[in-house]
């Protein structure tokens, strides 16, 4: 039996919750874009602002000392969440932030040179791609992919056979932001690993909705946002253990990650610092901290199973909706809330603006991922993703506007317009 | 009508399951291909016009998108077709035609389209106060705007 | 006769200007490391999160159209205060974040070699330094610096002698955060100019108390930071004139700012979004434009000077109590209400700590600016910096707290504590 | 006694205008040298321990800083001369002495230093309820203890 979960007073923290859309109660379904933000976060966001806001780790004066200490009380508290020491805990401006500092890192250290290759999936986000590619100009290094199957599951045949003496570097999502699907972490760890390629993981679809212990996961390095996680905007995490923290160069430099500077050079801190230049985040910090804060007040094994119940019923409903494809249609996966699919003869755009008629806010484009929509052989797709104040009810009055759609644009058995 | 409706009037997806010019002309001798697309979407076209002396003759296009961004297309040939007759409008006037077009997508709904000028394009009216979906109706017109320029 | 200024109409907005600090009230002189927000500021990024938040640029539903055109106002509103279009305006995480994408795009770009010059000041906060070390040692360029003279002005005859054939770029303050002097831009862009050279300037401390038109300055390329002109952190901009820009490639990739990507390689958008990878601070960009519309609702005019004011007697009042030494100590120069200075006898760290007792909040240490603090032999040094809700009686009672702390210490005339 | 008196106390003054151990002496056989920095306020302190046997046999030092950090090194000085005598203090007594003085100065007031144990080094307790002030009272500790590892 799953565990009682009261969501209606996960919504109540929610403000923003109570918006109404054309008349209609909002029915958010675009977490996966980004969170909403509970009323703990903005309540701790400005009382920082208000009480405590001054430059951190510099000057003696009470301000700075309790602002210091909050920013650091942050970082131990976000590293918690992801089972780490803060030592080991980077602030970045997002997850596209923090996959930069690794793959432009890796780059001014000359890790990887012609003939090297970095393994990516067919399943990336933009953010996880593209600065690989560019890595891979830049050095003459090949980028490769793991492709995707048709049910949307990563090909792992392909995987042990494209992971190899050359592979320097394998890079992948832990869920896919187009597909749901929960990614096989050990399994590429252990074929990455054999032949001592660092592994990158993109943890963006995964913090929000699964416990992570990302020392235990096995990665190298991981990254997460701020804004997905029921956090601030402009603010994320990079993760490392610590050796391949050391062995990394700042991306970027500036004030506060040196000890020395003369006008021709500049010696560096150890890390986390050695990665944050200039001024950080901090009140966001402050913030993302509450986040997470906010989250482990709840019995996350039962929000876990509330979720996991709505992804069931998202799916399945969506299924039994004539003319809906999905994308990644699997039983056999894990899966977090979160489905893309197509209404076959109403382009995506449509879609979305007909089920902003009835409150229901989803995502529709490409998400960031346009091989993988390729791969499926269209250009764009409708996102729905649930978050912890999702409800049951919500899903159907999601699901109630899909099965008007093909009725409304006068396709399909329902020929002309209802 | 709700808003809804107001946005897909019967006649834009009339125009997005029948597309006027759709299918590109062989070029002439001096026409122009333009190729757009919107990023945020994805929805993208490919418009050819070809022109003689000061007049527009044709306007064919080839694409993908959503209904707004395909019947607008299709709304733009047929006005061309309608009010310029055998030998084309002017392309002058093309011109002003889609500067008054994006004056009134761009309104918020202030402006409307009026029927006399732009015929059934008048009914993409809608679309200005939803500005997610400016750039949609637009896309085919910013093409011939831009192969005005280059033929 | 300077106009009158409701200084206590500007505090009021302000709600931790409220904070006692041990029994006094909070006197904070620490604006040049981080301004307080009004609550203008405040509230806008909170309404914002509980009315319209969601992913810009994306997605048909109403939060989404919302988001995009109160973040795209955002940025007209941000370019307009520094006389700017919005397609110059990129956001970035900060000026770190603005100087490392300058260095490091050039860099990508490949637009510097062996042979070539760089030329920054002696006067550089690390933020416009150390990137540019960087930039130097990755392709061979060198680096060479204006030396600063006794009075804190550039050796303008040196600058002139510097800058020639070789130089490819010319970065420097606006107005250095140690010293507060203006510095010659005009005259530093023809000597760029004469050469072919491109200008970047650091604009971090002259943006929030100076009127700013960027493109009438003559330099190429600016930068400022969120947190210093009374806005959010997490934020900042970079500014370009659209050739620059367009000339540069992405330092930073993935999503949002590509046309068409594969999995081998992406096409890029043109400027501002070109350089704007990943989801954006947008709640901060809303409340960055609330900021810099909180100051425009001032009389401008009036506020420079009564900040001019607070300047002079701030400056006027070191210059008179025993033991004092000013960095920078000239009056040829226009400046900010920016002073940093020594107290003979006494480390910077305990009149930083004597000063808190008595509620007033200065920064010490080295600034992010070592070698200027070597310039002048010193490795620390105390810096008070005003705002526009400074008041004259805070400067009288800051310069009351620094005439004690000789005597505090049991240095100098007063001889052991009093 | 008000917070700041706490924080200065006469002794830590004297301490930082006479400073105990100030000079390098010259390094004997079993010496380790140590530099020290905090990166934050720019504090820096050179450290060579000279250690014979199981005994620490002197601690000498340069540095410049704030009064804190330059009278806690004096004092730490101060100390080992005094409750070590001729011979030295052992070194495991003097690891145990520098694990209770972080553990206090980390309590934020909550376990003063005792007078008995740390002698002068016992004005220092006022520290512990200034968070950004405990890295430069802990400098010249750290680095002792870090001399000691290498030694
Ligand atoms: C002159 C100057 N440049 C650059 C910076 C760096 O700004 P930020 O730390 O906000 O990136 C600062 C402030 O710290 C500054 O005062
Ligand atoms: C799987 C995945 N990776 C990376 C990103 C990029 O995150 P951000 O835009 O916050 O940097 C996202 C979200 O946009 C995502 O879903």
């Amino acid at each position: 039996m799953t565990p009682a979960f009261d969501v209606d007073a996960v919504r109540a923290d929610f403000p923003i919750l109570e918006t109404e859309v054309d008349g209609h109660p909002l029915v958010y379904l675009d977490s996966g874009a980004t969170s909403q933000k509970p009323r703990a976060v903005l309540d701790a966001e400005r009382d920082f602002l208000e009480r405590a806001n001054s430059a951190v780790h510099r000057g003696a004066h009470t301000l700075a000392a309790e602002a210091t200490e909050l920013f650091e009380d942050a970082r131990i508290t976000v590293a918690d969440f992801v089972g780490a020491e803060p030592e080991q805990l980077v602030w970045t401006s997002g997850a596209t932030g923090g996959l930069n500092l690794v793959a432009g890192s890796l780059g001014y250290a000359g890790r990887l040179r012609e003939g090297d290759e970095i393994v990516v999936t067919e399943a990336e986000h933009h953010a996880n791609l593209i600065p690989w590619q560019e890595l891979a100009r830049r050095t003459g290094a090949r980028l490769r992919h793991i492709p995707v199957l048709d049910d949307g599951m990563l090909d792992m045949h392909a995987a042990a056979d494209l992971i190899g003496e050359r592979t320097k570097v394998v890079a992948f999502p832990h869920v896919s932001n187009v597909l749901g699907i929960v990614n096989p972490v050990a399994k590429l760890v252990t074929l990455a690993r054999a032949v001592g390629a660092l592994t990158v993981l993109d943890a963006c679809q995964s913090a929000p909705h699964l416990a992570l212990d990302l020392p235990a996961s096995g990665v190298d390095l991981a990254v997460f946002s701020g804004h997905k996680v029921y956090g601030p905007y402009g603010i994320g995490a990079l993760w490392g253990r610590d050796e391949v923290l050391e062995s990394l160069p700042p991306f970027t430099t500036g004030g506060s990650m040196i000890t020395t500077v003369t006008l021709d050079e500049a010696e560096y801190l150890p890390p986390p610092q050695r990665f944050e230049a200039g001024t950080q985040p901090v009140s966001q910090a402050v913030a993302l901290a509450a986040a997470v804060r906010w989250l482990g007040e709840h019995d996350l094994a039962a929000a876990h199973a509330h979720e996991a119940a709505l992804e069931k019923r998202m799916r399945e409903g969506l299924r039994s909706i004539d003319g809906i494809r999905l994308l990644g249609d699997t039983d056999a996966a894990e899966r977090v809330a979160l489905q893309a699919f197509v209404v076959e003869g109403v382009h995506a755009h449509d879609v979305g603006q007909f089920l902003d008629s009835r409150g229901v806010a989803v995502r529709v484009g490409h998400h960031c991922a346009q091989p993988l929509h390729r791969r499926f052989g269209v250009t764009a797709s409708v996102r729905a993703s649930a978050a912890i104040h999702t409800t049951e009810a919500e899903i159907d009055t999601f699901l109630d506007a899909v099965s008007g759609v093909r009725g409304f644009f006068g396709v399909g058995a329902a020929g002309a317009r209802a | 009508m709700s808003g809804l409706e107001s946005l897909y009037q019967e006649l834009i997806l009339d125009h997005a399951k029948n597309r006027r010019g759709f299918g590109l002309a062989e070029p002439g001798a001096h026409s122009a291909t333009v190729h757009q697309r919107n990023p945020i979407c994805g929805d993208e076209i490919t418009l050819r016009v070809d022109v003689e002396g000061d007049r527009v003759a044709s306007v064919t296009w080839e694409g993908a998108g959503c209904s707004i961004s395909q019947s607008s297309a299709s709304m733009l040939v047929a006005l061309l077709q309608e009010d310029g007759g055998d030998e084309g409008m002017p392309t002058a006037d093309v011109q002003v035609l889609i500067e008054r077009f994006r004056e009134s997508l761009r309104s918020r709904g202030k402006i409307p389209l009026d029927e006399e000028t732009f015929a059934d394009a008048a009914a993409l009216s809608g679309v200005s106060k939803y500005t997610a979906r400016v750039k949609c109706a637009m896309l085919a017109w910013v093409a011939l705007e831009e192969g005005l320029r280059q033929a």
